[in-house]
């Protein structure tokens, strides 16, 4: 592996590695909270990170953010689908 | 009317489909969307009949107040059999499957759909669901009506639940791939020109139908796994001993049964539309209307299905948003229907057997949606759930919409698909009898619904017998009009005349290829630089 | 009976008795609404039929300046009937409102559905299995729940049904009007003899209620049967008065909200209470510590009910 | 490194490379929706039931293994790092290198399903298993039975996804290995690469939802 392999080694897996490094971050902040529980509402805080860190996986290694529309449409109807039916089921359930 | 490119309606040569191969081989592992459509066709009429079977022995027995003629057991069974074989192996395949197999590429002018071989893997994974249905009828049957709810189907039903749950849950794979399908079809395999407003409205409802597939079927697979896990192996979720909800079940379960009846009604409606506008001569009124109008009701029919549970403890909040959306939901069917009657003004009409069964949709259509409209109601779903008032309504839907959209496609692309024309005379005796026939069966029902008859009873009150003989009697009018064009229609595949590539001067790329079309659908691929429905000009002949 | 004539008399019934004042006004929402739709939908039968012949192919009729897109025209047509019909989804909301809140003096009749038939308790512990006796003239509450699958108790003459579910108390009430005897039926399915869990709904006027009510057979009140249970299960053990065990005093309990040991408080209401006769380990109350024993499988649906009454008249005075 | 040539072989009924090739990855994403819907079924049935039991299901989530769930998601991400490092390889055409991280994405998959069959073991061990035979430790309140069931179905079903994704990886690293793949087939790295992320995606929703926001 020569001088410039090495150097198009790195710029080709550098956004891999940040993505790596962020992911993990965050799992480390969502065990660290669930492991200790500082404060009552915590569960807010760890959703707030969970999807963080679906939007990373989401946005950057599945590459959506340079991925024709018609591409980011069909990854997005997915989760507004799932917002229908929790919204709607929660209507009945919170209001029993 | 001459056909430059190919000879027209000379069979034989080995141009057509149908006749390029003869050997199993070449039809059990065909990769040809229109072998794999007729393919399609075939096992959803074997289906039908069975199904049909099933719906004669529930009427000959309701025509006894005391139930002798079955036992109740069997009753049960019967009308569980018939919902699941009609629903998921008749209805929900019978016009995206076959017609939208055969036809979609055609219609945008494609070689074959984007995944050949996932195609064809949708027919067996359609024939493994299949055979767990038929093994569970062989068993001896389900008892639990196709709706399966919990606790009953997991808990208390001795009968064959998991075969049956396991045929459900594979053939659901089978409409997820197919839908799969269609939607990269369309977006991906339009021929140079044909831009989503110059496509016809019929694919405009198979893409829609598509959109339900893939964003209901996944929920009900769920759901029934989770029933074969409560009932195979006690991992309960909905198991009120352990404190878990039933109605969490019926949530998961409407969430895709109501957009599953719109997976039956709306390429029914793309049929019609088609119907209407070649049989009128007319471009369709509205078309970007009707378009729309198609989408909107993909994505409003997921907002709808808790007028299913108006009455099972249901927070009264979630019933009344239910029931507006269930309101809202209405709009885009009812442009459709006005836009119809618009297409049909001043138009140029034939009254061939297509357009009975066209206006014989019309008009049940319209009374099976309107009904809706009363069961979207809070105080008269109070009433009227789970009456027969719910049954005639669903089978206005379907038998009245889906089912003469189906036979009306059947007859219109009848010379496409076989070469050979139906015979007209009796494709109008069998129109009439199906429609007579239907609306003594079913309009009986609503006024026992509103009397109060519940439905799934196999002994009822002897106040209700005048009105079920006549919805018996009405049956046997029906069976007798299926019967009709099974017989004709196969008559027609040896004797029938020959059919020219444009037997009804109708628009559309379908039209300009040969009838059958050869193996791959066009000689050259067509460039499409015209509006669609553009009655205007003569029919335009392209190799 | 000198009321109207049972339901089987009728040969031909085209329309169903009506015995409640709700039940008529539900008849005036369906006729309202089929008129308004014969109005959206017999112009299209007209115009399709009239079309189809004025314009058949060969008959020379004017089809000029065809127009095959109007906005104004369409938009309309879908809202025009939006809007009508959306008087009648507020009507029938306004009635399901109605429908959905008891009044406060109504007489509480108990039903348990189990597979293939009705119980009802009176409040005067009289029982009875499949028929319903109930009185004219005073609003009825019916609480009621199943014991295995989902049934449901329907009463076409009052125009409701409501479900029963297992491990849920659900309600439905009406006031009847018209004595006579109609039917009653389970509307949802629930198993072999679905069709056979149905019985009478014999309405009544006060004066023969209350005849019935004396010679039904009946010694205690649903209250009392319920106070003799909580002895005989123990309750009064930990519960009753100069118990030695440190246990939630149930004095006024009913309808009160309950403080949860992870914050947060819970009405008691039915369902709760009996929840927490079967599992005393849901919902673990604020500054107790859990030792009561579950019932489950122990107190039958019925004798719960009583157990419940008599909870609800334990007001300060034990 | 010598790079290979990266293309796609048109297959007959298609146009041209690019209609075959967005038509493969729009085809996959479709399957990703009903997919993720799948799923959605699931975390439904563990919010209703959070809703409906909430001591229950806290005292459930504290009695999962949280250090094997969270060491698990770490060993996904770690996967879906090479999962990318392996499509960013095949771009250029270094076919050994993708090859590399092909194997090294398999290898953790496996030591994902090997750590989740360790965590099941420590359930049955501590009869945290209601459905099998023997005393079920939280026998007191029923209603922890539902979360755990959920739990299981959950974790299976993602675990059954795991399986097939990696014999899936593992006929695409033989088949890859062959000389001129890269030129003829590269599209298949790329989509396949969108459904491992996927199964990862997935599991970093489960991981929470089961595991950390009940506890």
């Amino acid at each position: 592996m020569t001088r410039t392999d090495w150097a198009m080694l790195r710029r080709v897996l550098r956004v891999p590695c940040i993505t790596l490094v962020a992911l993990v971050a965050l799992l480390a902040i969502n065990v660290a909270l669930g492991a200790t529980l500082p404060f009552r509402n915590v569960w807010i805080v760890e959703a707030g990170v969970a999807a963080c860190m679906v939007a990373i996986v989401l946005l950057v290694s599945m590459d959506l953010l340079d991925e024709t529309p018609l591409i980011r449409l069909f990854s997005s109807i997915g989760f507004f689908w799932l917002l229908i039916m929790f919204g709607m089921i929660l209507t009945d359930y919170l209001y029993r | 009317m001459r056909d430059p490119a190919t000879p027209h309606g000379t069979i034989g040569q080995p141009s057509d489909y149908l006749h390029a191969r003869y050997t199993l081989r070449s039809w059990f592992f065909t990769t040809d969307h229109k072998r794999i459509g007729l393919l399609y066709l075939a096992s959803i009429t074997a289906f039908f009949v069975l199904g049909a079977i099933a719906a004669g022995l529930i009427r000959l027995c309701l025509v006894v107040p005391n139930g002798q003629i079955f036992t109740n057991d069997t009753y049960n069974k019967l009308f569980t059999m018939h919902g699941v074989i009609m629903v998921w192996f008749f209805l929900i395949p019978s016009i995206p499957s076959t017609f939208g197999n055969f036809l979609l590429p055609l219609m945008i002018g494609a070689k074959d759909v984007a995944f050949p071989r996932l195609n064809l893997l949708s027919w067996y994974v359609f024939m493994t669901g299949a055979l767990f249905t038929m093994i569970t009828l062989i068993l001896g049957g389900v008892d639990t009506g196709w709706t399966f709810y919990a606790p009953f189907s997991t808990t208390y039903s001795n009968t064959y639940v998991i075969p049956a749950l396991l045929g459900v849950i594979v053939v659901g794979f089978s409409s997820i791939l197919t839908g799969l399908n269609f939607v990269v079809t369309v977006h991906k395999m339009r021929c140079p020109g044909m831009t989503w407003f110059r496509m016809p409205i019929f694919i405009w409802t198979l893409y829609a139908t598509s959109l339900i597939f893939l964003l209901g079927t996944p929920v009900i697979t769920l759901a029934l796994i989770l029933l074969v896990m409560e009932r195979a192996f006690h991992i309960g979720v909905f198991d009120p001993r352990l404190g878990g909800d039933p109605v969490l079940f019926e949530h998961l379960f409407w969430f895709y049964s109501h957009p599953a009846v719109y997976i039956m009604v709306l390429p029914g409606m793309g049929v019609i539309t088609e119907l209407v506008a070649a049989f009128a001569q007319k471009r369709v009124f509205g078309y970007k209307f009707v378009a729309y109008a198609s989408i909107g009701l993909a994505s409003i029919t997921f907002l709808v299905w808790g007028h299913h549970m108006f009455v099972n403890g249901q927070s009264q909040l979630a019933s009344t948003v239910f029931s507006f959306l269930s309101f809202a939901v209405a709009v885009p069917s009812a442009v459709k229907v006005y836009n119809w009657t618009a297409t049909i003004h001043k138009g140029n009409i034939r009254l061939d057997t297509p357009m009975l069964y066209a206006m014989g949709y019309i008009g049940l259509f319209v009374l099976g949606g309107l009904t809706g409209l009363f069961l979207a109601t809070l105080a008269v779903d109070a009433h009227l759930h789970d009456t027969y008032f719910v049954v005639a309504h669903f089978h206005y839907i379907m038998v009245g919409g889906t089912m003469l959209a189906f036979l009306g496609g059947l007859h219109y692309w009848w010379p496409k698909f076989t070469g050979r024309m139906y015979p007209e005379a009796f494709g109008r005796v069998g129109a009439f009898l199906i429609f007579i026939g239907f609306n003594v069966t079913f309009f009986p029902q609503f006024i026992l619904g509103y009397l109060g008859m519940p439905r799934r009873y196999h002994v009822y009150p002897p106040e209700f017998q005048l009105l079920n003989i006549l919805s018996s009697a009405g049956s046997t009018i029906l069976a007798v009009g299926y019967f009709f064009p099974m017989i004709y229609l196969i008559w027609s595949l040896w004797f029938g005349k020959r059919a020219p590539a444009n037997p009804w001067q109708a628009r559309g790329l379908e039209w300009t290829t040969s009838s059958p079309p050869p193996p791959h659908n066009f000689a050259v691929t067509p460039r499409v630089d015209f509006e669609p429905y553009d009655y205007a000009i003569k029919a335009r002949e392209v190799g | 009976m000198n009321g109207a004539p049972g339901p089987a008399q009728y040969p031909l019934l085209l329309w169903p008795q009506a015995a409640s004042h709700a039940a008529v006004h539900v008849d005036w929402l369906i006729f309202a609404f089929t008129a308004v739709t014969l109005l959206l939908t017999v112009p299209i039968f007209l115009a399709i039929t009239y079309f189809a012949l004025m314009y058949r192919s060969g008959r020379q009729v004017d089809r000029g300046h065809t127009v095959d897109r109007n906005v104004k025209i369409e938009l309309s047509w879908m809202l025009i009937p939006f809007f009508l019909t959306l008087a009648f989804f507020a009507w029938g909301a306004q009635i399901f409102d109605v429908e959905q809140h008891a009044p406060a003096n109504s007489l509480e009749i108990q039903a348990i559905g189990r597979q293939w038939m009705w119980k009802f308790q009176h409040p005067g512990g009289q029982a009875e299995i499949n028929d319903l006796h109930v009185p004219t003239g005073q609003p009825v509450l019916i609480n009621m729940i199943s014991q295995d699958v989902i049934h449901s108790l329907y009463l076409p003459a009052f125009r409701v049904q409501m479900e029963t579910l297992p491990g849920r108390y659900t309600q439905l009430w009406f006031t009847a009007n018209r004595p006579g005897e109609y039917r009653l039926y389970c509307s949802e399915y629930c198993g072999t003899d679905h069709s056979v869990m149905d019985g009478l709904l014999y309405v009544m006027s006060p004066r023969d209620y209350a005849h019935w009510l004396s010679q039904a057979g009946s010694s205690q009140s649903l209250a009392a049967l319920g106070k003799k249970l909580f002895s005989n299960y123990g309750c009064s053990g930990c519960h009753g008065v100069g118990a030695t065990i440190r246990a939630p005093d149930l004095a006024g309990l009913y309808g009160r909200p309950v403080p949860m040991e992870g914050g947060g408080s819970v009405i008691a209401d039915d369902t709760y209470i009996r929840d927490k006769i079967l599992n005393p380990d849901n919902n673990l109350i604020a500054g107790y510590k859990q030792v009561m024993p579950s019932f489950k499988g122990v107190i039958p649906e019925d004798e719960l009910m009583q157990l419940i009454a008599y909870i609800k008249t334990m007001e300060s005075s034990s | 490194m010598i790079a290979e040539p990266v293309g796609i072989e048109l297959v007959g009924h298609f146009a041209t490379v690019s209609q075959q090739r967005e038509a493969a990855k729009l085809g996959l994403w479709a399957w990703l929706v009903t997919e993720l819907l799948l799923f959605a079924g699931l975390f439904l049935c563990a919010l209703i039931i959070r809703i409906q039991h909430p001591a229950a299901v806290t005292l459930a989530a504290t009695h999962l293994k949280f250090w094997i769930g969270a060491a698990n998601t770490a060993v996904l991400i770690c996967s879906s790092f090479t999962m990318s490092g392996a499509i960013a390889l095949s771009r250029i055409g270094w076919r050994a290198g993708m090859l590399r991280f092909m194997l090294a994405t398999a290898g953790l998959g496996t030591l994902f399903l090997g750590l989740k069959g360790f965590e099941y073991y420590q359930d049955y061990v501590e009869h945290m298993v209601p459905f099998l035979a023997g005393p079920y430790v939280l026998a007191r309140d029923q209603a922890t039975r539902l979360f755990v069931d959920v739990y299981f179905i959950t974790t299976a079903l993602h675990g059954v996804h795991l399986i097939t994704g990696v014999s899936i990886l593992l006929v695409l690293t033989w088949q890859a290995s062959r000389p001129h793949f890269l030129a003829r087939h590269q599209n298949r790295i790329e989509v396949y690469g969108l459904y491992w992320h996927f199964i990862d995606l997935i599991w970093i929703i489960v991981f929470p939802v089961l595991y950390v926001l009940n506890r």
